[in-house]
């Protein structure tokens, strides 16, 4: 088993978070895991992006340069992703943002309105959950169930009071695929 | 012409002209430039009278200001 | 229509890559604007520093060298020794300056060096993300100050421009800043005597440009600029503190 | 077994030095290290120990080099440009024969460069850098895990032979989250600190921390000490990977994050049916000269990975001494080389080398 | 008989290295007095530099580092935050401590970094025969300044004093000189107080020597002590500048 | 024929600066290279030039890439201490594709180590010091006349390639005195400096001195580009001194001041009926590795002889590469190694390897 | 026992406290020590007065001083 | 022909011009020559010390450590060179301040008393010159009129007035050996 995925998307729109979480997971189900983001100065203002890797061999690069799956959070992570996925792969985009459609036809694309499923469910800050959402439910690549233990890892105790409103986004994201 | 002219693609919507403009007669606009920001926009010329200040504060070489 | 404000013509018709609000931004308009009145495109030589500055090169339409951190006056010295009929000025931060570069911007302004030196003090390491700087004020957090600068722990703030004023080949040496429309035409006036005085040749030019790092700091641009008034200008007091008509020796 | 954590490679490292003991350290931000010391700031005073921003990384190493005169703990961090101004710093530390830690996230160069990480201070750190007749031990790691491990063993290490340690990462190792668990290092007996200057009480004789010997032969005697030191360090530290080794025609040699993307190479080759083995150094210095003398004695080719344009193959090149062609893939100023062009490399070598 | 003058105990009975009438000797003395008087010989951890006293750990009593060209005081750092209840001095000359390594000066300053420098400015480069230094007098000759130092060239002489004494952290600074009886009896004081200013955890504490070098200067050892109240001191005030009592903030 | 005069290592290689063309000298006061800058102090305003003590050697190299930058031919100079604090500077130069010369004139070290001569400097010279991916050239000369003559092409040579070259002397070098001729090199075809920032004047566009290149892909093609002009330095400028090669069992390999004792050594050698030769590397980088292998073609072992504890002998090795054993023979700490020492190493080897 | 006392092998002949002596008690003695110089003597016990001036300039911590 | 030598002293004796006179005659001989100093802080106060090589072969290391003649002007130079002198070599001290007198029997022996002969002359200044000419009279590396004529290039010009005066102690210390 081996996923090399790329989260991209503006700064507070929670890519990070959507890759540790994954990783997380699948260091619960006992797979090789690695995360790194971009970093320096190119991050400011910009966008940024992490690479998640879990497989069950051991990781070589944690840089993903050709990613099995890729979700994008704004138009220019569609771009400059896009052309880099696999054939075969995956591709999960926020259609409330990206104003064009993906042009790859040898992938399979899922489009996940995150901005306006957010304000229905009541927090901008869930968005990325309902991607999440869609993913898994797309990957199956670590369980829902392990997300949710991650959880209260990846999120500060300060913050653990919305688990269930992220769980429910995660529902949410998931129903997409059903 | 007006009497304030925004390069609205270099705008990064900082909001500085809004807040140092004496009469107020700048705001940010609805809408969002290429690089994501709302730009500053002028709204009342009326007002406005081309002191120069929003110019000066912006970071961003945005604004030229003209006076009639 | 008469043109009130006009984008000065040694700055490139680029966009930066300075976050929204950053006071860099003006620094840049201003210098550029000094350029333009004096006349002195052709001839000026800048140098850039390590830090969120470090990319000027990409704004200025003039000649350029990068210089390694904290190095600018040094470099600048080089170039001014070589080249003594150009017109030198080191672009710096408060990390670039008076931390690591702490030795060489003494040195030069010992030597009386007739190069212009922008100094901007944002009291933050803006480039690498936050960390502690020499003029971080006590109480400031930073990320390698996490609970607030600490007086006990690493002292108070450097005032550069105070100590660079004991030294007599510091021919102009000035404090402005960049929190409103009155202090931004003082910080032009300044910045503008400070290259008159390399052009006269009478020693080494400072102006201290009290900045604002919104990303770091954590605040809007705005609030930042009031921070920066309520916070920095009470320690950081403003003024010129050498001038060549003053206190050379 | 204990927990496993997901941890950043700058977070993890700093919190191994803290389990090792570590409680001092002197340090100057430069991406993409800056976890490193910003860890420290909010975790040494946790357990009492002392976390300050210097002003250079000049002034940074002479303060580690204080420390470690008085017997402490102490390590430092940086990246490229910020390691090349520590050199007449570490010189002085290895002259001093004192012990400490080093890490450098290795970014491109040269000069200011860029970022991204890269392997092109392998020479820096193991024969150059400062002036003067000395060694360093360098570790390499590959994962955080292991640069957990390296580091919670390198200060006994350090201590045992007073020489600096150098932990040679690159920015991604500084940067990716792994999971580590953070067990203790077999320990060691560790010498006496007997020449820690703490003053001179209870009646002892002063003591002095000191690299200087002007009469040709006390310092010709004293670096002869030094190097006798580093001669016990070449017969009990050296580390080294080797997989597939018995029976590769092809033996990749790769250290740290260019070593894990060799692995994968390896893994494919071997599916492809050819016979690619792997060796990967974790002390590159000491180098393992023999463990690469050995391979080459069966296998048919060498090819050298790096991030850099070649500075470990010298090394490769001199262990191999003609047993077998040395070749050599590099990539440089923070590019990190794909599995996809070191196995095109390797499948030309098997055409030109194995099956001839 | 009463003992009027005894050899300090904090002195090793050998002969040293320096010159004859070198008053890098008589700075030996004052400091192993404050030593002897404050009782601290066995907490002492001094520093030396490179230049003239690199030896100086032969002379003294107690432990020493041996520091790199210019980083005292960040080797006396790292000694006094690893053990705090040390007292850690630093003895540097002029190149040392106002050349190479005038940054970690300056910011041993800013922490107030609680250790004691003595600074032994004899406006020359003793020990590499002779070169300029940044104290040295504008007109006077140097191996590196074979027609005099030029101001225009390279500036007037750096006042250490003077520049440190702007740093909220440093506590104690004074200007002393070794030119007669009278000012020797001074310097005393000031370094006994150097020591004491550490002791109290006062902050940063720095006594400036003015000193000769007979050899390099190319003088007797009397002729010398005069050319140095003659020149130097006029350039250089004695006194003291910041004081616990007085400026820290 | 020039007038053939006395002169000290020192000046006579601050003298042919000044004849090269060198107009700009900054550099710090350490013994043993002070009568080069005491000897630009006085020369340098003579022919309108300009000699400036900096405040450092981390701010000398950094004037010397300011003036560097403006296509000026200006020049350092220090010892080990020094040169170890002006690395990150000479990384920076290398980067930014600067022209300058630099003088080493080496003691021993680590450390603050001794003032007396030394070899030990090599392996930074040629190899480490700064952090990344670059060379410079670097020549080892063995007399003040080649000295003399090795600074007068230097400049050209930098301007050429585009790099910073160095001179590795040593403390003899620098202080002993022997006659010199100042002879003008062979004139080069120079490239034009339009790159050199002078000011933007006449409508030209802006200039830049850089060595940032954020993107990885830049970098990489921007290192690629520096290492492609090393290439052709490697083609066009070794050089390399070969005695009595030809027919020799045993070559000693050394350059510099040990050459010079290597030499008597051949000579003892040769007269007690031993054929022994001798390769003297006059670049040490690029170095001559092809010179090397040719005589190892034949060789029946290598000795070399350095005043480190062996770092050239690395480069041999990898020259050699396995056609002959490369032994070794070092002093370390100033101390010069005598003929007689090596002559007994020189018995030794025949004993074993020749007559076996 | 002598007002004072020089500890003659470490002299170097500096002549400061010759210089500095109020009373003129110090002369530089004809004969050399093992260094080389010529070493500092009193030379006029009776004047001194004991004052450890000598004994303070001294930079070579030669000299001890003695009131009876 | 080849001549190893070292000259000691204490600072002012001179030394290092006896040295550089012989390499600058040497020179002119057509020799290759070379003359190296010691160097460094160690020179301060103590004695200072000069190697001279003189040869038809190119000559290998300029520092002489088994020198085959010495030149020694006081005793810590004695004590210090005299074992280092090779069997058969010369040895020229300085007998007017020298207390003691070599020990070895297996090298020549000259005295000069260098000090006293200059007095004589009427110039503390010229004493190593007697010394050299006695080294030349036994030795004859390099011919009196070579060293006159370097006398013009090592001495500065406002001192060539003392030339004559030179070539006189010169002179009287050849006359010792004859
Ligand atoms: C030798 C070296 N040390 C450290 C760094 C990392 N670094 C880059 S910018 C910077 C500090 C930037 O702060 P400042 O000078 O205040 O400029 P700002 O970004 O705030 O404008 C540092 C430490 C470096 N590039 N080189
Ligand atoms: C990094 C480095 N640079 C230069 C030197 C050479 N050096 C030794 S002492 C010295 C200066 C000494 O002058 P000063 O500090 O004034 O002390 P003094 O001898 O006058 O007492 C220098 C430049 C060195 N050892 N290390
Ligand atoms: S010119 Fe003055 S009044 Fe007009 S918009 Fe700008 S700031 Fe406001
Ligand atoms: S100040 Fe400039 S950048 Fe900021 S909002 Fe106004 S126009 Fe835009
Ligand atoms: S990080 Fe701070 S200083 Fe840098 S560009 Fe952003 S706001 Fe400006
Ligand atoms: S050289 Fe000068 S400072 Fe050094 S010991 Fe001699 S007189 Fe003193
Ligand atoms: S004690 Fe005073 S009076 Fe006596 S010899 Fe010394 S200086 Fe002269
Ligand atoms: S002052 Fe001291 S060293 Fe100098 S002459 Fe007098 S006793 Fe001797
Ligand atoms: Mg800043
Ligand atoms: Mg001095």
């Amino acid at each position: 088993m081996l996923e090399e995925l790329i989260i991209s998307g503006f700064g507070g729109q929670g890519v990070m978070v959507i890759g540790q979480l994954l990783s997380y997971a699948g260091l619960l189900e006992g797979k090789n895991v690695s995360w790194i983001p971009s970093y320096g100065p190119e991050m400011r203002g910009g966008t940024a992006n992490c690479s998640v890797v879990i497989s069950t061999d051991p990781i070589g690069s944690p840089i993903v340069s050709e990613p099995l799956s890729v979700i994008v959070m704004n138009r220019p992570s569609l771009d400059r992703f896009e052309s880099a996925l696999r054939p075969g792969g995956l591709l999960v985009y926020n259609s409330s943002l990206i104003d064009r459609a993906p042009i790859r036809t040898d992938v399979r694309v899922i489009a996940v309105p995150v901005n306006d499923m957010a304000a229905e469910l009541g927090s901008d800050r869930v968005g990325n959950m309902c991607a999440l959402g869609a993913y898994l439910a797309a990957t199956r690549v670590v369980s829902i169930d392990s997300i949710a233990e991650s959880l209260k890892e990846v999120l500060p105790p300060r913050r653990h009071d919305l688990i269930p409103l992220n769980l429910k986004a995660l529902e949410a994201g998931r129903e997409l695929i059903k | 012409m007006t009497k304030v002219v925004f390069d609205e693609e270099k705008c990064k919507g900082c909001g500085l002209c809004v807040q140092f403009c004496p009469k107020k007669a700048i705001i940010m606009a609805e809408r969002i430039n290429t690089k994501g920001y709302h730009p500053a926009v002028l709204a009342d010329e009326e007002n406005c009278i081309s002191c120069g200040i929003c110019a000066r504060m912006c970071p961003d070489a945005v604004i030229e200001v003209f006076k009639p | 229509m008469k043109q009130v404000y006009s984008v000065p013509k040694s700055l490139q018709p680029r966009s930066t890559h300075y976050c929204p609000g950053c006071t860099h931004g003006i620094v840049h308009k201003l210098v550029a604007e000094a350029i333009d009145d004096l006349e002195i495109r052709d001839r000026a030589i800048g140098v850039a520093p390590v830090g969120c500055a470090v990319f000027a090169y990409d704004y200025f339409d003039c000649d350029f060298q990068q210089a390694a951190h904290g190095r600018a006056p040094a470099v600048a010295t080089g170039i001014k020794r070589a080249v003594p009929d150009s017109v030198v000025f080191t672009y710096q931060g408060d990390g670039d300056l008076a931390s690591i570069g702490a030795a060489e911007i003494v040195h030069a302004a010992m030597r009386g060096e007739r190069i212009t030196v922008i100094f901007v003090n944002n009291a933050i390491y803006g480039m690498t993300g936050g960390q502690m700087a020499p003029t971080t004020l006590v109480g400031q957090k930073a990320t390698t100050a996490p609970f607030g600068r600490q007086k006990e722990h690493c002292g108070s703030p450097l005032r550069i421009s105070e100590m660079l004023a004991t030294i007599p080949g510091a021919a102009y040496i000035a404090r402005v800043a960049l929190s409103s429309p009155g202090n931004v035409a003082k910080a032009k006036t300044a910045i503008r005597k400070a290259f008159e005085t390399q052009l006269a040749g009478e020693g080494f030019a400072l102006v201290e440009c009290l900045s604002t790092c919104p990303t770091n700091w954590g605040m809007a641009p705005y609030e930042a600029m009031q921070w920066l008034e309520e916070n920095m200008i009470p320690y950081y007091p403003l003024g010129e503190f050498r001038t060549p008509e003053g206190g050379a020796e | 077994m204990a927990e496993r954590k997901l941890f950043k490679g700058n977070e993890a490292v700093a919190e191994a030095a803290v389990r090792a003991g570590c409680r001092y350290f002197f340090g100057y931000p430069i991406t993409p290290q800056n976890e490193i010391p910003e860890y420290m700031a909010r975790r040494l005073p946790e357990v009492g120990g002392l976390f300050l921003q210097a002003e250079s990384e000049v002034a940074a190493i002479n303060m580690v080099y204080g420390a470690a005169g008085t017997g402490a703990r102490v390590m430092t961090s940086s990246s490229s440009p910020g390691i090349s101004l520590k050199q007449e710093g570490i010189s002085y530390i290895a002259g001093a024969e004192l012990p400490c830690l080093i890490v450098n996230m290795v970014r491109g160069g040269p000069g200011l460069g860029g970022i991204q990480p890269a392997q092109s201070d392998y020479f820096q750190a193991v024969k150059g850098g400062g002036h003067g007749d000395y060694y360093t031990i360098v570790y390499a790691p590959a994962s955080i895990q292991e640069m957990v491990d390296l580091t919670m063993q390198a200060f006994d290490v350090a201590e045992t032979y007073r020489m600096p340690v150098m932990i040679l990462g690159d920015g991604v190792l500084g940067q990716m989250m792994e999971p580590v668990e953070f067990r203790d290092p077999v320990p060691r007996e560790l010498p006496p600190k007997d020449w820690a200057t703490t003053g001179a009480k209870d009646g002892r004789a002063p003591r002095l921390i000191n690299s200087i010997y002007l009469k040709p032969d006390e310092l010709f005697k004293h670096n002869l000490k030094i190097a006798e030191r580093f001669e016990q360090a070449k017969k009990n530290e050296v580390m080294c990977e080797k997989a597939n080794t018995d029976d590769a025609d092809i033996v990749l040699v790769a250290y740290g994050t260019t070593a894990r993307v060799c692995r994968s190479v390896m893994d494919r080759a071997r599916a492809a049916g050819l016979k690619v083995g792997l060796i990967r150094p974790i002390t590159v210095s000491p180098f393992p000269y023999d463990d690469i003398a050995e391979v080459a004695r069966t296998a048919k080719a060498f090819l050298t990975v790096e991030m850099s344009l070649g500075q470990m193959v010298e090394d490769v090149k001199v262990a191999v001494y003609g047993a077998a062609p040395v070749h050599f893939y590099g990539t440089t100023g923070g590019v990190i080389p794909t599995a996809a062009d070191i196995m095109a490399r390797v499948e030309e070598i098997a055409r030109a080398e194995v099956r001839k």
